[in-house]
């Protein structure tokens, strides 16, 4: 960590691009630090360019020869003067070789150490550490000799999947329901691993088929310190992204949240976490399991939801806290007094199996109001550029209750104008006015055939 | 939030104003998404189709640079406006491949690669740029003769900076 | 967000006014979403396709009323094409002084104050206009002949909008 | 009150302009309605305009010929269909004559009944209600005999004021500091009192030297039923101009703010109260006074702080409940779990005595980031008007302490971008690096020699 000296304007070099450079450069803005962005030539006319101080173009639009390169964003790092930089989400948020090359320069990382990111990095030894503090993890067995697989399984409980040990890329992978199908499948897997990757040794691992994806949003102070800013659900996902993200989870108990935040905490505290962390977790909504899935070690694309029920800056605290200051976080309790949800709205085609669709945004029109925010790099006349991500905006709505906050993100999204491409709006105007949406709680599995069975009424009526 | 490139009104009518002064027969102004015609007979103004739909997203800053050229080498056959960096010249330009510092000596108090005024060929090495401890060759790109170098020795440089111009040789 | 830029309707005219106070015998002048095409012979200004008006920002102007004008009366020498309301005319608008219902007769039944093609002073009441059961003569403004009513009887309208129009008595 | 027929989308006619326009319209939108705006010519192609469905043009720029025609806003609200009509602040939203008027048409006004308007319209009948409902006014004595004044000022406490009792506009108000010196000129503005308004009658009232403005919000279902939704601090005034408010009021004692929010309450209970409105007392710091000064029965300009600080819409629920629905207002503690500063951004000369300076606005950036509010009508190229009041913007901070509320609302202030015209900006920026402001709890008579004092400063360095 670096401190900057005493009367100068730090200087944040901001290395990432769209909407969370947008955002980084505000909490620059917001801590009194000068923000210098370190773009590729595509991005050179970006809103985020034209917000920061000055702009540093690091290559070309290809992402794997700019914004994913290391050695180049620590060299405009150097160019910058900067005193820290903040790689956002993606690209090289997670990445040590920047936080390593950084250091070597003396300049602040906005993020965990390196060994932390190459801890939690690897979900083997993210796994390890978990069980190390004693976070809860999925079941999971191998199996030495096929034909006692049953027993294994009984033991587990169903259903459950048979994996393949060095599998991978989900093949091999069989779901099973009862010990019967079990005995009957488990030879052939290992038969079929065998063949596949020279290796049949095979593995049970409990199977949640309508689990909730919550989250835990927690910040270390590098030292063992931790604070806690409540949970989130992102259950409404399409193909693992997630489309819609609330603070707080509804409908968990409180039994339920605690071990979620507890077991998060420990785990922060035994990595001596440092900045914004997320703990991912499986809730089932069949059984009182909860599962750890992986630690994020950045600051989220749904963080807004988790600032705007608890009223804090994450990303400010983040380059507070690497420039060797006060975070500023509050402890807050458990539950926020508000609820506020997020749509993320995508430049891809719904109607077009969720092709992305970049091109001339002609006109953009966001919604205003009490409670609404919009983190968008998108302006009218924009040209929505191909090489990347499709998230335009995120549009994020705070209430004094689900209900109130479902509603009115509801009326907000339908304010939303977008002109020139095809967006994810029909999607969320589908989910909020959904009654499983609105009542809560739904899980990860919930989308697909929901979506599905919209189309095909959809198809019905025009034939 | 504005377009600090994008002309105004104002400068519209500053423009007209200038145009009528002017002794011109007719004119066709087109920036972005303006465009301005005017003539002094009655024919010229056949409004050509609705001009090109430029964003009107404003180009940024001091630092930025010319065309995002992918390419380290941009020819430049009249006047290059756009870059604050690149000299109103002729010739082309040889631009940085790569984010860096920019050397034109092999090791610090060597002799340069080549002074300007010399000859060049498409693969004379003019400079290096260091980017993390990591050296990386230019080369002039194309033949001629080195006219001048637009960056310093030793200076920070951008991807796609302007370095150098190059006169081509037309001979051969 | 808006269009910084965009000029307003007065700025349409200043430069309409700068264009005619000019040399120029015809000019066109394209500014995002708005066009001016003008010229000193009759024929070249026919307005191609992508028509001036196209507003980008969902304009509510539907019902919104040519020129704020201060006065009831607002003289048209060229073309109006800002109202979606007022027709190609020429001749002097009779726009109205206050919102309200717009009655041709002094009572249901009644006969109309005038009809079409009757001859008016600057007095003649023309009509009346109901806000909130008080009722306001609105009178022709100025001398010639009434053309036509541009709103029905007994329709809502609102302050500034062109009522009927007068073709001044040029003659005296 | 009108119910809007089942499935037909409510019209909401708008009958104001500005930065209040916008806000309305916006609520509207929030609760499905369809906003019709009612303009003055000046304010045709306005934002307000634009984000409306359809515009009525009431009258020309000035608002004496239009915005303060109730019978032009009536007659607009037929013409538009409209079910409801929401008068903002200022212009006619306490004028019981459009109310009456709407009401006759059977269109409601979110608003509350003209009788209330009438009761609370008149600071005299004000205080008869104030007094009948158990609320603390300003204690006031008339004196009979000049010569027994000092005897009744004795009684009542210094300072005090010596008024007139036909006065008016500040005329004949003199300020005593003790018994002798009201002995002296009681018969001195007796005379005077008689020779200007014809009659001697004179009173005494209690003067607080050194007390802060804080204010109730109320929310009333027009049957008895009340809300409280905290208390606003505005004691940052300028010639009674609030400049920057703040929710909760700093640095108030449990018990005294029971006695504001119970006396608000009391209020209004006892006037049937209907919608949003503010009791505003003025509350001592020298003593534990607290004085009853006015009922506002409109929306005020300072709401947004309030919406901050609890996560509500006030004009989504006054709109819904003129709409004879349910205003979804929750219960809330008495003190939020958040902070929220408002300044106001007015198009004035701070350096020329805060002369309006209506002009082309060349450029305009607001700030962004979360906690970050802009209500404004004020865009890029907007053309400030000269015909009506100088407010451009209000920019409203939320965080979890007051100590980081008005450390982010400096920064966003700071960020803040306004070309063509002079601004209010200035004195933001002196009054948030206040120490005084900072600590919190200045009184109403603290900035006028502040800004002096800062004046004189800038002129002996210019020297």
């Amino acid at each position: 960590m670096t401190n900057a000296p005493e009367g100068k304007i730090p200087v944040v070099l901001v290395a990432n691009r769209g909407e969370i450079a947008v955002r980084i450069v505000a909490a620059a803005r917001r801590i009194g630090a000068s923000p210098v962005l370190a773009a590729s030539a595509a991005d050179a006319d970006s809103l985020a360019a034209r917000l920061a101080d000055r702009v540093i173009i690091i290559g070309p639009a290809q992402a794997g020869k700019s914004y994913l390169r290391p050695e180049y964003v620590a060299e405009a790092a150097v160019h910058a003067g900067a005193d820290v930089v903040h790689a956002g989400y993606g690209f090289l948020s997670e990445q040590p070789e920047l936080a390593e090359l950084l250091e070597a320069q003396n300049i602040a990382f906005a993020g965990p150490r390196p060994e932390t990111l190459r801890a939690v990095g690897d979900k083997t030894s993210a796994r390890r550490v978990a069980v190390a503090a004693g976070v809860p993890v999925a079941v999971a067995t191998e199996i030495d000799d096929p034909s006692f697989a049953a027993a294994l399984g009984d033991a587990l409980g169903y259903p459950l999947l048979i994996k393949a040990v060095h599998g991978g890329g989900g093949r091999g992978i069989r779901l099973v329901h009862n010990s019967a199908e079990l005995a009957e499948l488990a030879p052939q897997a290992a038969a079929e691993a065998q063949a596949a990757f020279g290796n049949g040794a095979l593995y049970l691992e409990r199977f949640y088929p309508a689990a909730r994806h919550v989250e835990v949003q927690v910040f270390g102070d590098g030292e063992g310190g931790v604070q806690v800013f409540g949970d989130r659900d992102c259950s409404v996902q399409r193909r693992h992204q997630k489309l819609i993200e609330e603070c707080p989870a509804p409908g968990l108990s409180k039994a339920r949240r605690l071990v979620l935040h507890d077991a998060s905490r420990a785990l922060v505290k035994a990595l001596r976490y440092r900045g914004a962390g997320t703990v991912e977790f499986l809730v089932d909504t069949e059984s009182d399991d909860v599962v750890f899935l992986e630690m994020n070690a950045r600051i989220q694309v749904e963080h807004p939801v988790t600032e705007e029920a608890f009223g804090i800056d994450l990303v400010a605290a983040q380059l507070r806290l690497a420039l060797g200051l006060d975070p500023q976080l509050p402890d807050v309790p458990a539950v926020p007094s508000v609820v506020a949800i997020e749509v993320r709205i995508n430049a891809e085609d719904p109607d077009n199996d969720f092709r992305p669709n970049p091109g001339l945004i002609t006109h953009v029109d966001w919604p205003r109001g009490p409670g609404i925010r919009v983190d968008t790099h998108v302006e009218s006349g924009y040209r929505f550029p191909p090489f990347y991500d499709s998230l335009m905006a995120k549009l994020i709505v705070r209430a004094c209750s689900r209900t109130a906050a479902v509603e009115a993100l509801r009326s907000a999204a339908d304010a939303v104008r977008i002109e020139g491409v095809k967006t994810t709006l029909p999607l969320h105007d589908f989910v909020l006015s959904h009654p499983d949406f609105i009542r809560g709680g739904v899980s990860t599995t919930w989308f697909a055939p929901a979506w599905e069975h919209r189309n095909s009424l959809i198809k019905e009526v025009a034939q | 939030m504005t377009t600090p490139s994008t002309p105004s009104w104002q400068d519209i009518l500053d423009l007209v104003t200038q145009l009528d002064d002017g002794s011109f027969a007719s004119a066709t102004v087109e920036f972005r998404d303006v465009s301005v015609r005017v003539s002094r007979s009655a024919d010229a103004t056949a409004p050509a189709a609705p001009s090109a739909l430029a964003p009107q997203v404003p180009q940024p800053t001091a630092t930025v640079v010319a065309p995002p050229a992918a390419t380290a080498v941009t020819t430049v056959p009249v006047v290059a406006a756009a870059s604050p960096v690149a000299p109103v010249s002729t010739g082309t330009l040889v631009t940085a491949p790569i984010i860096g510092v920019f050397y034109r000596s092999p090791t610090p108090g060597a002799a340069p690669f080549v002074e300007p005024g010399a000859t060049v060929t498409a693969d004379t090495t003019i400079g290096i740029i260091e980017v993390m401890k990591l050296m990386n060759p230019v080369s002039a790109g194309s033949a001629g003769f080195l006219k001048e170098f637009l960056v310093a020795d030793n200076a920070q440089i951008e991807f796609g900076q302007p370095l150098a111009v190059i006169i081509e040789d037309t001979s051969s």
